[in-house]
Parts: C-alpha cells; sequence; structure tokens
C-alpha cells in the first residue's frame, strides 16, 4: 500500500513541485513564507477549479477548449448584473454564476450527447462563440472596478482563518470533486467511460449522458470562477483569460491524466495546477525574465507527458517470464 | 473454389454521383451563398482589389492548412503551427541582424520549420506520445523560445527584395501570395489524392494498425507529416514576415485554431480518416469572403469569429440533425 | 451468492423462467433478429447455436438491456417485462459474460465486479470496504485468488476472464448469459468453467450458453435453439438430435466438415528460422519450413505462437536469431520488410489488423501491392481496379461492388479479402493466424480449400490454430508451442487429438 | 459541374469590378478611427472627442474601430477592410510601428490619408504622427508623480502593457534618462502587463514579492495602474506602496479615495481623438506634412511637425484627491 503510494505519480508531481519551491528558497528565502505560499495557492486557484472540471472531461475521452471563453462570459454577466442591479446579493450572484457556466457546459455536451460530433469540434466552435457573445452583450465595453459594489468585489477576498474565499473554494471544491469522482456512480462512470466506452455500455452506463454532465460540471466550475475572476481582478471585458484554456490543458496534462481518457485523478489536476502556478509565481522572483515562462511551462508538459508514458508503457505479454519460473 | 463466373462491379456510384453528395458541393453552395450575400450587403465587395487583398486574410493559414488537412486524416493534429511561424520568423530575424540576404532568410525559414516539425515528428512517432499533448507543450515550447530571443524587441530591417513574398504581385491584381496558394492546393491536392503517399495516409487514418499490417511505415509517413507541416509552417512564415516587415514574439498567436478550424469546415473528419484538399480549399474562401465581407461593414473581428464557430457547429450538426429527424 | 435450495427450482424445471416471443430487431437496411422465440429453463443450459449473422449476439443484447427490440414480447415468470436499459435487466435478474472483455483496465477488480451495482454506505456513497470484501466472496466462490484492489491491467487473461464471470455473479440473477465463454480460454480453463457451470445449474439458474463448438455444446447443453439469418429454426433437447441434424439446421443444408485432400508435393526448403528469441515472449525458436507445406502451429491461448509471428512479420523486432529465407540471411525490422521478402501475415484480428474496414475493397485489396499498381509514385485507378478484380475473382469474393467498403461484408467475406490482399503481393510464404476465427461454416470450408490449393501451387503456409480438427485436417505437419517455447514437432502417425493436447498443456515433456 | 459555376461567377465578377472599381461612393469625408483595441476606456473616450470633432466639422463621418485583442495582425485585417471601403483618411493608434506599415503604406498608396495618434507608426507607414504630449515630458512626470510622494527615495518599479507597445516603451525609456535628476529613487524592474488585468495584477504581485521595499508601483498604462491599486489594496499596503502612473479619472477615482494612488496624470483622451480628427481632415484636404509646418487641431490649437513628422498635443494633467471628482464623470 505504502509502495503504491510512493511509486504513485501524484506523489512523483509532488516532490518535484516541493524540489522546485525548495530551488527557488535557495535564490529567495522569502518564497517559502506562509504567507507567500499562500499568495501562490490564491493565485492559483481559479487553474485549480478549471483544471478539476477539465480532468473530468478528459476523464470521458473529451476536451473542453470553451472553458476560458465561458468563464469571460460568465464573468461578463455577472459584472454587469451587479452593475444594473447593485442590490442582488452575492450568493445570488454565484448562483447565476454557476447556473449559466452549467448551461453553457450543458450545451457543449449536449452537441456531443445527442448529435455525436467531435467534443474538439463542438468546443472549438462554442469557444469562438461563447467570446464572441461577450463582445456582443458588452458592446466590447469594460466593467472597471469603480462600476462593481463593494460586496462583489470583496467576497474571493474575504478572509477566513487566515485565508481568502478564493482559496477557500478551490479547496472545497477539491474535497467535493475528490468525494464525487471516488465514492458515487457518477464520478466512477467516468472512469469507465473513458476507459473502456464499450464495456461501460454493457455495465448499464449511458457514454453520452457521462460525457454530458462531465461538460455540465466543467462548465459549472467555469462559470464559477467566472465570477471569481471578475471579482478579484475587478474588471471583466472581452479577453478576460484570453488562451487560458492552454494552460488548463497543459495543467491536467502535468498531472497526469491521460488525454486518451479513463486515467486521472482530483489529485493530479490540483498538483498540475499547481506546478504551473508555482512556476508563474516564482519567475519573476528569482529575477528570471518573464519571457522565459511560456518555453519552460511547454517543457514541463512534454516532461510530464514522456513520463507519464513511460510509465504506462504496455510491455507486452510477458509469456517467457512464467516459463522461467517453473524450471 | 470452382463456382460460376460472378462479376463484381467496380462502382455502383459514379464520380459525378458521388461528387453532388458530397461535403464540398454542400461547401461550394454556402461559399457562394455568402458570396452573393456579400455582394448586395457592401457595395465595396466586388472590385477586384479589394478581393485581392481579402485572399491575404487566408492564404497563409490556407498554406498550413493543407499539411495539417493530412495531418488529421492521418490521425495526428498540430497545435504548434502557430508557435513554429514565430520561431522561423525569429530565426529569420536574426539572420537579417548577421547581416545574411534574401536567400539565407528563405533557407532559415524553411529550415527552422522543419527542425521544428523534426522535433514534433521525432516526440510523436520514436517515443509514442499522443501528439495532441505534444504540440501543445511545443506550441509553449517554441513560441517560449521566440520570447527569450526577443523578449521585448523587434526584428526588423528586412531586404528589400525579401518584401516581394507578402507584398508582390505577379500581375495585375494576382498577388504572388494567392498564386503560391492555389500552386500549393493543387499540390497537396495530388499528393494526398493522386499518389500511394496520400492513400498511405487514408489507411493510416482510418486504422493505424491495419496500415501497419498492410506492411505501410506507418511512423514514416506521421514523421514526414509532421515535417510537411512544419515546412509549411516556415513557408507560411516567409510570407507573413515578408508582409508584416517585422517579427515579434507574439506573431500569428492564436492561428492554430483558425488554421484547425478551416480544415474541419473543409470536411476533413477531426478523428481522422477522411478529408479532401478542394474541401479545405473552399473552406478556406468561406472562411476568408465571412471576415472580408464582415470587415466592410466594419463589424467588429470577434462578432465574425462567432459567424464561423456557427457555421463549423452548424454545417457538421446539419446533416446530423436532418438524418435524425428522417429517421424518426 | 445466492444458493437456492435444489427442491425449489426442480418444481419449476418444466416452466420456463424467460420467454422471448415473436422477438424483432431492425437496424437501418438490416432485420438482425425476425420473430424468434426463445425458452430458457431454471436449474438447465440453452445452447443457442447459429452461424456468424444469425442473431444470437442481437438476442444477448436484447437480453441485456443494450438493444430493445421493435415487436415481440420477453416474459420474465410469464409476465412481460421491457429492458430499457442494462440496468433494468441486471435488477430483473438476468447477467451475462460476454463475448469481448468488457472489463475495465484501469479500474480495481472489485470495482470491475460491482460497477453499476457498487454497495452503497451512508449519503449513498460508494462504499468500499464493503465492496472488497463481497469480492473477495465471490472470486473465493469459484476458487479465484485475486486480490480485489490490484488494478484489473495488472492481471492476465485467465484471470480477467475471472473477473467476468465475478461480476455476472455479483448480480443475484436468475438467469446467466455466456456469450461464447470459453473463446480466449485455454484447455485447463475451460474444464474449470464447465464445473462452473455444472454449480450454477445445480443452484437452478437457467443458463443461456452461446458457443461455435459443437463439442461443448453436447458436452454441458441441456437444451437447443438453432437460429439462422436471424430467424428461428428450432429447438429441443440435446438427447435428441446429433451433429449433422444441427449443421443443417444452422446452414440449411449439408455439411460435413471435410477438409480437402491434397497431394502433398512438397519442395525445397523455402524459410528456416534459428534460435529466434524475444526479451520477453518467445525464446529458442527454430523450424524450417517448405514449398508446398502447411505448417500448424498449436498451443494454448497465449502460449506465444501469434507473438512470435508477429515477430516474424516484423511488427515487433526485439529479437536476436537468424530468418534465412530461400537460404539467404534477411533482417526484417517493419512489415514492409517482410512483405518485400515475400512474407505475408493473415492476422487474427481481422476488424483492426486484417483490413481497414473504412476503406473500399479494391483500396484494401492494392494497398500492400500500390507499387506495381502506380507509377512514380502516382496511382492509376484502372490499374487497381484490374489488380482487385483480378484477386477477387480468384477468392470468389461476394460483394456489390469493388467500391463497397469492406465493412459492409460478412465476417467470411472479410477474411478473403485479406487473402486476396496478400496474394496480390505474390508472397512465397503466406502466415495464417487463427484463419477461420468467428466466420461462418461456409466460409471455412471455402477459406480451408483455398489455402490448400495454395500449397498444392508450391506456396509455403504457417496455419496458428486453436482448434484441433483445423491443425488435424490441414497440416503436413505441426510444431506445439507452450509458453513461449516449442515443445514438440508431430508429423503422421504422432498427429493425434490427445497428443497435441498434452503437449500443449504441459503433461508430457519433450526437450 | 461546380467547377463552371464557379468559373461563371468570377468572370461576372471581373466584369463587375472593372466598373465598379473607380467609382467613389460617399459624399461625406469617412475618417477611420483605428484603436488599439475596442472596448477599453481610453479610447471610447477617444472616439467621443473624434465624433465632436466631425460635428464640428460638418460632412464628417467617423469609422470608429479596431481589433478586439491588441494584436498587430488585427489591426492590419481591419486596415484591409478600410481599404477597400476607400475611406478618405485612417487615423490609427498602432499595436505595432513596424507590422502596419506595409499595409498604411499600400493605403497611402490608394489616396488614403494616414496619420498615427497615442501610439505611432514607423516613419515611412503614415503622413505624421500625433503625440499626446511629448515623450521627455511625460517620462519625467511618471518619475515626478513617484518622487513626490517619496521624500526619502527609495526603490520604484514600472509596470508597463505590452513589451512592444511604441509609446510605453519612448516614455520608459524618457523617465530612465531623467532618473539620476532625482536623488535616491531606484527603479529596480519594468514588467509587462499586456494591458490585461490578471497579468498586469499578477505583476504587480510579484513586484511586491519581490522587492519588499519597494515605495511606489509607476504604470504607464490605463490598464496596468488599475490592476497594480487593486493588487496594492489586496495586498493590504496601501499607504506602504504608491500606485501611480497614467489613468483615467473615472477609473482611478476609487483608488485615489482608498489612497492607494496618490497622483496620477493622463491627457484628455477626447481631446486626443478630436485632435487626431482634425488632422486628418486637415492633411487630407490638403494642409502639408513637412518638417517644421503647422496643421491646425480645431480647438486645441496647431501642431508643429518636427524631423520625424511628429507632433506633441499638451502637457500631461496630474490629478489627486483634489480634482479627481470634477472629471470623474468626464472621461
Amino acid at each position: 500500500m505504502l509502495k503504491r503510494l510512493i511509486t504513485s505519480r501524484e506523489a512523483l508531481l509532488m516532490l518535484i513541485i516541493l524540489v522546485l519551491i525548495g530551488l527557488v528558497a535557495i535564490r529567495f528565502p522569502r518564497f517559502i513564507t506562509l504567507s507567500n505560499l499562500a499568495g501562490v495557492f490564491n493565485d492559483t486557484s481559479p487553474l485549480i477549479l478549471l483544471a478539476i472540471g477539465q480532468m473530468i472531461v478528459i476523464l470521458t475521452k473529451c476536451i473542453d477548449l470553451s472553458v476560458a471563453a465561458n468563464l469571460a462570459l460568465t464573468g461578463m454577466v455577472v459584472a454587469m448584473i451587479n452593475v444594473a442591479a447593485p442590490g442582488v446579493p452575492v450568493v445570488v450572484i454565484i448562483a447565476v454564476a454557476i447556473g449559466l457556466g452549467a448551461l453553457m457546459g450543458a450545451f457543449n455536451g449536449l452537441l456531443v450527447w445527442k448529435l455525436d460530433i467531435p467534443p474538439i469540434v463542438v468546443t472549438l466552435g462554442t469557444m469562438t462563440i461563447y467570446r464572441g457573445t461577450v463582445f456582443v452583450i458588452s458592446n466590447g465595453k469594460w466593467v472597471n472596478s469603480h462600476e462593481m459594489t463593494q460586496a462583489f468585489k470583496a467576497f474571493p477576498r474575504y478572509e477566513l482563518f487566515g485565508m481568502p474565499m478564493m482559496s477557500w473554494t478551490a479547496i472545497i471544491a477539491v474535497i467535493i470533486f475528490f468525494i464525487v469522482m471516488t465514492r458515487t456512480t457518477l464520478g466512477r462512470s467516468f472512469y469507465a467511460v473513458g476507459g473502456n466506452p464499450h464495456a461501460a455500455t454493457y455495465a448499464g452506463i449511458n457514454v453520452g449522458r457521462s460525457q454530458f454532465w462531465a461538460f455540465t460540471i466543467s462548465g459549472a466550475l467555469a462559470g464559477l470562477t467566472g465570477y471569481l475572476w471578475v471579482s478579484r481582478y475587478a474588471v471583466a471585458y472581452v479577453n478576460v483569460a484570453s488562451g487560458f484554456e492552454l494552460d488548463v490543458v497543459a495543467a491536467c496534462v502535468i498531472g497526469g491524466i491521460s488525454i486518451a481518457g479513463g486515467i486521472g485523478s482530483v489529485g493530479g489536476a490540483l498538483l498540475g495546477a499547481i506546478f504551473l502556478g508555482v512556476i508563474k509565481n516564482a519567475l519573476p522572483v528569482i529575477n528570471v525574465s518573464p519571457f522565459w515562462q511560456l518555453a519552460i511551462s511547454g517543457s514541463a508538459i512534454i516532461i510530464a507527458v514522456a513520463l507519464n508514458a513511460r510509465s504506462n508503457k504496455n510491455h507486452g505479454r510477458i509469456i517467457l517470464k512464467s516459463a522461467e519460473k517453473t524450471q | 473454389m470452382k463456382t460460376t463466373e460472378r462479376i463484381i462491379p467496380d462502382r455502383l456510384q459514379s464520380p459525378i454521383q458521388r461528387y453532388l453528395k458530397s461535403w464540398e458541393t454542400l461547401l461550394l453552395a454556402v461559399a457562394v451563398a455568402i458570396f452573393i450575400a456579400n455582394s448586395f450587403a457592401s457595395p465595396y465587395f466586388l472590385n477586384a482589389w479589394n478581393l485581392s487583398d481579402a485572399t491575404f486574410n487566408f492564404t497563409e493559414k490556407a498554406m498550413i492548412a493543407f499539411a495539417m488537412a493530412l495531418l488529421i486524416i492521418s490521425g495526428e493534429i498540430d497545435l504548434s503551427v502557430a508557435s513554429m511561424i514565430a520561431l522561423a520568423s525569429t530565426a529569420m530575424g536574426a539572420a537579417v541582424q548577421a547581416g545574411f540576404g534574401t536567400p539565407v532568410l528563405i533557407l532559415v525559414g524553411l529550415g527552422t520549420g522543419v527542425i521544428c516539425g523534426a522535433f514534433n515528428g521525432i516526440l510523436v512517432t520514436r517515443m509514442g506520445l499522443p501528439s495532441i499533448v505534444v504540440t501543445i507543450g511545443t506550441m509553449s515550447l517554441f513560441r517560449g523560445i521566440s520570447y527569450i530571443v526577443l523578449g521585448d524587441q523587434a526584428y526588423r530591417g528586412y531586404p528589400s527584395d525579401f518584401t516581394f513574398f507578402g507584398q508582390g504581385y505577379i500581375w495585375w491584381v494576382i498577388s504572388f501570395e494567392f498564386v503560391l496558394f492555389l500552386i500549393i492546393a493543387i499540390i497537396y491536392g495530388i499528393i494526398l489524392h493522386k499518389t500511394n503517399f496520400g492513400r498511405a495516409v487514408f489507411a493510416i487514418g482510418n486504422n493505424p494498425t491495419g496500415a501497419l499490417f498492410s506492411g505501410i511505415r506507418v511512423q514514416r509517413v506521421k514523421f514526414i507529416l509532421f515535417l510537411l507541416t512544419g515546412f509549411m509552417s516556415g513557408i507560411a512564415a516567409i510570407c507573413l514576415t515578408s508582409r508584416l516587415g517585422s517579427t515579434r514574439p507574439s506573431i500569428a498567436f492564436g492561428w492554430e485554431l483558425e488554421i484547425i478550424t478551416m480544415v474541419v469546415l473543409g470536411g476533413v473528419n477531426i478523428l481522422g480518416g477522411s478529408g479532401s484538399i478542394p474541401g479545405v480549399v473552399i473552406a478556406a474562401f468561406v472562411m476568408g469572403l465571412v471576415t472580408f465581407g464582415l470587415g466592410l461593414l466594419n463589424v467588429p473581428g470577434i462578432v465574425m469569429s462567432i459567424v464561423i464557430g456557427a457555421l463549423l457547429i452548424g454545417v457538421i450538426a446539419m446533416p446530423r440533425i436532418w438524418k435524425m429527424t428522417r429517421t424518426n | 451468492m445466492q444458493v437456492i435450495t435444489q427442491d425449489q427450482s426442480s418444481q419449476d424445471r418444466t416452466k420456463p423462467v424467460l420467454v422471448l416471443d415473436g422477438v424483432t430487431k431492425v437496424f437501418p437496411g438490416v432485420k438482425a433478429l425476425s420473430e424468434v422465440s426463445l425458452k430458457l429453463f431454471p436449474g438447465q443450459v440453452m445452447a443457442l447455436i447459429g452461424e456468424n449473422g444469425a442473431g444470437k449476439s442481437t438476442v444477448v443484447k436484447v437480453l441485456t438491456g443494450i438493444y430493445q427490440p421493435n415487436k415481440g414480447d420477453i416474459l420474465l415468470n410469464g409476465k412481460p417485462i421491457h429492458f430499457s436499459t442494462p440496468q433494468t435487466a441486471a435488477n430483473a435478474g438476468i447477467t451475462a459474460i460476454h463475448q469481448e472483455t468488457v472489463l475495465f483496465d484501469e479500474l480495481s477488480v472489485a470495482e470491475n465486479i460491482f460497477l453499476g451495482h457498487a454497495p452503497r454506505s451512508n449519503f449513498g456513497l460508494i462504499d468500499w470496504p464493503e465492496m472488497e470484501r463481497r469480492s473477495v466472496e465471490i472470486l473465493d466462490g469459484i476458487g479465484a485468488n485475486i486480490d480485489p484492489s490490484v488494478k484489473l491491467r495488472e492481471l492476465g487473461i485467465a484471470n480477467k476472464h475471472l473477473v467476468a464471470i465475478s461480476r455476472a455473479l455479483s448480480i443475484d440473477a436468475s438467469v446467466v448469459i455466456m456469450d461464447e465463454p470459453t473463446a480466449a480460454l485455454s484447455y485447463k480453463e475451460i474444464e474449470e468453467l464447465y464445473e462452473l457451470v455444472d454449480k450454477l445449474r445445480s443452484q437452478g439458474k437457467a443458463i443461456l450458453f452461446i458457443s461455435h463448438k459443437f463439442d461443448e455444446i453436447f458436452h454441458i447443453a441441456d437444451r437447443y435453439t438453432v437460429f439462422r439469418d436471424g430467424q428461428f429454426i428450432g429447438d429441443g433437447l440435446i438427447e435428441d438430435v446429433d451433429r449433422t441434424t444441427l449443421v443443417k439446421m444452422m446452414v440449411g443444408r449439408d455439411i460435413s466438415q471435410i477438409f480437402p485432400s491434397r497431394d502433398s508435393h512438397l519442395g525445397d526448403e523455402i524459410l528456416s528460422v534459428e534460435n529466434y528469441t524475444h526479451v520477453t515472449e518467445f525464446a529458442d525458436i527454430s523450424f524450417s519450413l517448405r514449398k508446398g507445406e502447411i505448417l500448424g502451429f498449436y498451443g494454448l491461448v497465449g502460449a506465444g505462437r501469434s507473438e512470435l509471428m508477429q515477430a516474424l512479420f516484423g511488427i515487433t523486432n526485439l529479437f536476436s536469431g537468424v530468418v534465412r529465407i530461400d537460404g539467404a540471411e534477411v533482417i526484417i525490422g517493419s512489415p514492409a520488410d517482410a512483405v518485400s521478402n515475400g512474407i505475408v501475415y493473415v492476422p487474427e484480428d481481422r476488424g483492426k489488423q486484417g483490413a481497414i474496414i473504412d476503406l473500399p475493397i479494391f483500396q484494401n485489396i492494392t494497398l500492400p501491392s500500390l507499387g506495381r499498381t502506380s507509377k512514380n509514385g502516382f496511382i492509376r485507378l484502372a490499374e487497381e481496379f484490374k489488380l482487385a478484380r483480378k484477386y477477387t475473382k480468384r477468392i470468389d469474393l461476394r460483394a456489390a461492388s469493388l467500391d463497397t467498403n469492406v465493412e459492409n461484408l460478412s465476417g467470411g467475406n472479410q477474411q478473403k479479402i485479406v487473402i486476396a490482399k496478400w496474394l496480390a503481393t505474390q508472397p512465397k510464404i503466406i502466415i495464417m493466424d487463427e484463419p477461420t476465427k468467428g466466420i461462418d461454416i461456409g466460409s471455412k470450408a471455402a477459406v480451408h480449400e483455398f489455402m490448400a490449393e495454395l500449397a498444392d501451387q508450391g506456396l509455403a503456409v504457417i496455419m496458428v490454430s486453436s482448434e484441433i480438427p483445423e491443425i488435424l485436417g490441414m497440416s503436413n505437419r505441426v510444431i506445439v508451442m507452450r509458453e513461449g517455447r516449442i515443445v514438440s514437432e508431430l508429423t503422421d502417425d504422432d498427429l493425434k487429438p490427445e497428443t497435441l493436447v498434452q503437449y500443449a498443456a504441459g503433461i508430457n515433456r519433450e526437450r | 459541374m461546380k467547377r463552371c459555376k464557379f468559373t461563371k461567377i468570377v468572370a461576372g465578377l471581373s466584369v463587375v469590378a472593372s466598373i465598379m472599381g473607380t467609382t467613389a461612393f460617399a459624399e461625406d469625408t469617412r475618417i477611420a478611427l483605428v484603436v488599439k483595441a475596442l472596448g477599453i476606456g481610453f479610447f471610447e473616450a477617444a472616439a467621443k472627442g473624434a465624433e465632436e470633432a466631425a460635428a464640428e466639422l460638418g460632412g464628417v463621418e467617423i469609422i470608429y474601430t479596431g481589433p478586439t485583442s491588441t494584436t498587430a495582425e488585427g489591426q492590419i485585417e481591419v486596415i484591409n477592410s478600410l481599404i477597400a471601403q476607400g475611406v478618405d483618411a485612417i487615423a490609427v493608434s498602432a499595436n505595432d510601428p513596424d507590422a502596419l506599415a506595409p499595409a498604411l503604406k499600400k493605403a497611402m498608396s490608394r489616396g488614403i490619408t494616414v496619420i498615427s495618434w497615442d501610439s505611432g507608426v514607423a516613419q515611412e507607414g503614415r503622413q505624421m504622427h500625433l503625440n499626446p504630449s511629448s515623450t521627455p515630458l511625460i517620462g519625467n512626470t511618471i518619475i515626478k508623480l513617484a518622487a513626490d510622494h517619496m521624500p526619502n527615495g527609495g526603490d520604484v518599479a514600472i509596470l508597463s502593457a505590452t513589451s512592444t507597445s511604441t509609446n510605453q516603451n519612448a516614455w520608459i525609456d524618457a523617465a530612465k534618462e531623467v532618473l539620476p535628476n532625482y536623488s535616491g529613487v531606484n527603479l529596480v524592474a519594468t514588467v509587462y502587463g499586456d494591458d490585461l488585468s490578471d497579468k498586469s495584477y499578477r505583476e504587480a504581485e510579484g513586484l511586491m514579492a519581490t522587492y519588499p521595499d519597494l515605495k511606489a508601483i509607476i504604470a504607464p498604462t490605463t490598464v496596468g495602474i488599475l490592476a497594480a491599486c487593486q493588487a496594492v489594496t489586496d495586498a493590504g499596503k496601501i499607504g506602504e506602496i504608491n500606485v501611480t502612473g497614467l489613468g483615467l479619472p473615472s477609473e482611478m477615482a476609487g483608488c485615489v479615495d482608498s489612497g492607494a494612488t496618490k497622483s496620477f496624470a493622463i491627457w484628455n483622451p477626447i481631446d486626443l481623438g478630436y485632435a487626431a480628427t482634425m488632422l486628418a481632415y486637415n492633411i487630407h484636404n490638403g494642409a502639408a506634412t513637412d518638417e517644421g509646418s503647422s496643421v491646425e487641431m480645431g480647438r486645441i490649437g496647431s501642431a508643429v511637425l518636427d524631423e520625424t513628422g511628429s507632433a506633441a498635443m499638451s502637457d500631461p494633467f496630474t490629478y489627486d484627491s483634489s480634482n479627481v471628482g470634477d472629471f470623474k464623470s468626464i472621461f
């Protein structure tokens, strides 16, 4: 049991992250102060939330490229609601964000489920449609900090036990989805659908419906992140989180989630996101030009996928070994 | 096995019948419709110079789209194409700084593309990694190297004869780029539809194991396809750099998705196995016409992208919905 | 596991527990089932017999809720029931061990057994400890010693099959469907399966046993039902019927499983393999092959025969040892090398490895021969059709046109295409891996006849087969493999079923 | 079949094209105001100014356009479509000085008047460039804004827009030049937020983490200054770190109220849009653009061109708690 834990992908990644933090700390000791690490985690929270959703989608052999656009559209809608009706309580805003995000995710899911269009095509299309819709509803105008109410902006910053709600949201999501993915029928069906869709049908699992729910969950998390993002950075505009979908996929890949489906865990998504978050935050701190960041995260993705492939490699049938044993 | 002589006909449907029912015909109808709609919507549309200018919106992307079409038909994908443009352009910029002339620049641009393509190809075919993930990685890596080299700087000062590739005209309104686009389209059409190599691409895309078991050198074919994609990115980098006259690391940002959209809109199955070059050519025109037509009405680019996105989903969904309602 | 007492089940013996009455299932363009009937009795094994395409698998899918019939009734204990999903079928007490291994490599053994009906704890969450405990119970019940917490991919084929059986048993079922359960099993494992079937029968469960193999049917079944082309042909008690009658019912005409007679004129040695060794799959393989010879390779599933053949064909190339063709040493690093050296391979997995089913017939046939039909790498369609026409005629293919996708053909015709594809390359050596697996009796005879014809024309044939009649009927010489090594080479008088089985199972050792 | 259809269309097209090619359509003078990206408050305000100028001139139609993200390729597509429409003048705030030049040269060769404003284009790609203010003055102002509130000196850092922004880079260079005049002010880093709020926010956080003694963040961009202000507020460092630079009063009012920003500067974007439109109109109608010539800018006065064909509009104006309230409703 212990051996399995140590050799797991998650443990390896955890180790790499610790080494990385250690290396940064040599150059810049303040990096490992609790407050700074908490800050890094807080910054990484949106990535964590989206990576969890993306992980579930990838588990079912799909991919969701529309998450960043979904985030931008939800963010703009809630920001505009806040401007138009400043009295609406934050709870309602959050509910609207999750609901709207889920709706957009469900639309992706429906196209994949009912029309059987490949997920990459569906989300490539909805990605541009959602992003464009942000422009259409806002007329390209920004919603700026001074137009938002204090309550709207306060939620992600509100500190509980020394940590902002932004971080707590990510932590709660990690816990909830850990339980969902390990202990519920729906969660296990995602693994089954991605691992062997054919067998899943025989086990009474509707493949399309599972994929639909995966997209809906991913959308809901993107919607939630949309509100958090817009309120934290106190601005909503068309290009919010532009290109972020690839960071999210990258986090999943680094976290050991197999693009072929069926393999992955919430812990992996969490660590993959943290890995990217640490790199992003550490570079400016150790005085490496931010221009290096892109190349470093690119290399990390390639190395991660190479390592994963190595550990998953089919070693072929071992026929001889048993023969040797009996001799 | 001595049974009565049975003759199996070669075909039941003539090729013409097949064309009429094809995706390309549907797409061509869409293109014609957009063309007509555009000429009514804007008085500036039917002007030779304007239409010539409009081609620049898609020619460079389409050049890569042809190689990408082959790659996608073979069951792989390359998301790093735009980053290869950036890196190739950066390399050319560096060559300019080193005082080299146009012939060397072209070699550098093409060479960089080929090397990048080979890098992708090795990772995918030798190490057996999934191409979508590998190229998400190299997409960051290649552009990342450009950023490391250039940072906040730009390379400029390209020699004046270099400007021909992106700004030159062969005859009247016919630009060099457009002619190059047509030539490349024909070459790729022949490669895919008329050669053994193209047949192997289709076989691999339909069933890589079956192709391997039929004696096709699957990994070699895929490697060549990655090389070709890199090579085409090099050509596109030359044209784009020549057209812009400068290199920044952010050059061609986000093009990969537009190129893939073009390929998919052209009827290439994203899961591999089927597609055609004429389809991609028409898709390139459709996207170019939509962008240009809406541009004339001063519609912002992002709204055009809604149209493209809806078109992408719509043209794929429509036949399926139609089929569904018919069977019910 | 639920144990139903003997007297309870004997009461119901004459009353069917499950009845299909006039069930029809239509797919676009195909009528898979046409008003078929089927009755399953408690405590009895019903053998469902029919050629490929007879509708057996469709019946399984209808009974397990994967397909919904267009017409007809399903009666469970006399009451009509509708299986809208696999879940409802399972809830009604119908469980199946499917033909394909429908399991999940990345999930644990326990989860593979209980996926879809896992025990729940509070708040409706999956109760993992309880699930593992019950898995152990079921696994112990069938004598399998497997750790329920390991991932399935860590198990061997035989153990995976035990998990599949355990999964079927985890449902408190009154009806157990076994869809060709012995297809992937070795001799010894089949014996164990028989014991299990006996046990289930004595517990009063109704068993639907689908199989191609007459030996099995006569060994295990109490009753039979025959389908042909999606139609019900007849049923009855096994003791009232003989093989000839059953075959006649199956194919609609008289067919005796007689192998073609051949005059063996063996030519010169064409292939010799010396000390061929792979890291994990096989070792010290040495044999030779002569023109005009059919060399059989027999062994249990997983003995390393296919692996050896795929190495010879260049699919895997981690080996040491020497291969000579016509006396000259050759190095085969890829299938392309193999083909250019005159070795071709008809694989076992037709849909995945043999044919490219989404491409038209003529393209499949010309694929390895494009070098000859093309000019400077450019395709010449007329030449392609010419070549395809020539070889499809030779194998007596049945198809609407050469432009039809291979997907639309029957298994037998697909196999013919794979053979035609290779003949078009004018090979010296043809390796056939389970050449008649899963194809109907008519096509089977055709393939056998054709194989003999090829050998008579001087082609060297290697045939891997697990079917003893086929091995004995076709081969000049048989090599038996076990656990990656050659254990025996048999000719003439030594070629007896018992000898083959003894060597293959390691009961009688040579070398 | 389909090929035949296509050739017919092409044939028909070229006939129509030759007829229509030279026809002029509009009686109005059409001036296109091309901005870095749509939706940015600063440019929206500039557009207001352009409309004001159009109303004043009469018979002028303003086409306010731009890409939706700050890319050169996007602007080129926009410019191509403007050329196709045969607008009379283009006034552009460029995302890249070099990349736009070929497209704009083409525009000029088709008889379109081209000027750049705010963020310039390489000299061969325009007839003149209007700087909102003089570069040295802006460079000095942004350092002075920081220095005024740190009597004992200390570390300052610059948070810029994209690394390719012409005007930001010029101002930063100018600022560095005058740095020695402010003793004790120590510029420790220049980072780029790409005019994206979230990236700017993170860069600001990074600055605070890296330089614990940081006294001021200077952001010569309206997006950056807002994000930095938010980051400083969130870090609880109001009073410790002063955020300053260039911002719009309407957006910065909150920051000034909270104390995160003591003061900031900006020129009037409405005036800038107004002036750019006036210049484009006048040059289109024949005003000379040689070195030393003077072009009228309506109510703003006149622009005098230097040897690079550039002119400055006015000095930046400084806002602090005493006056920001008066302007926040205007732009």
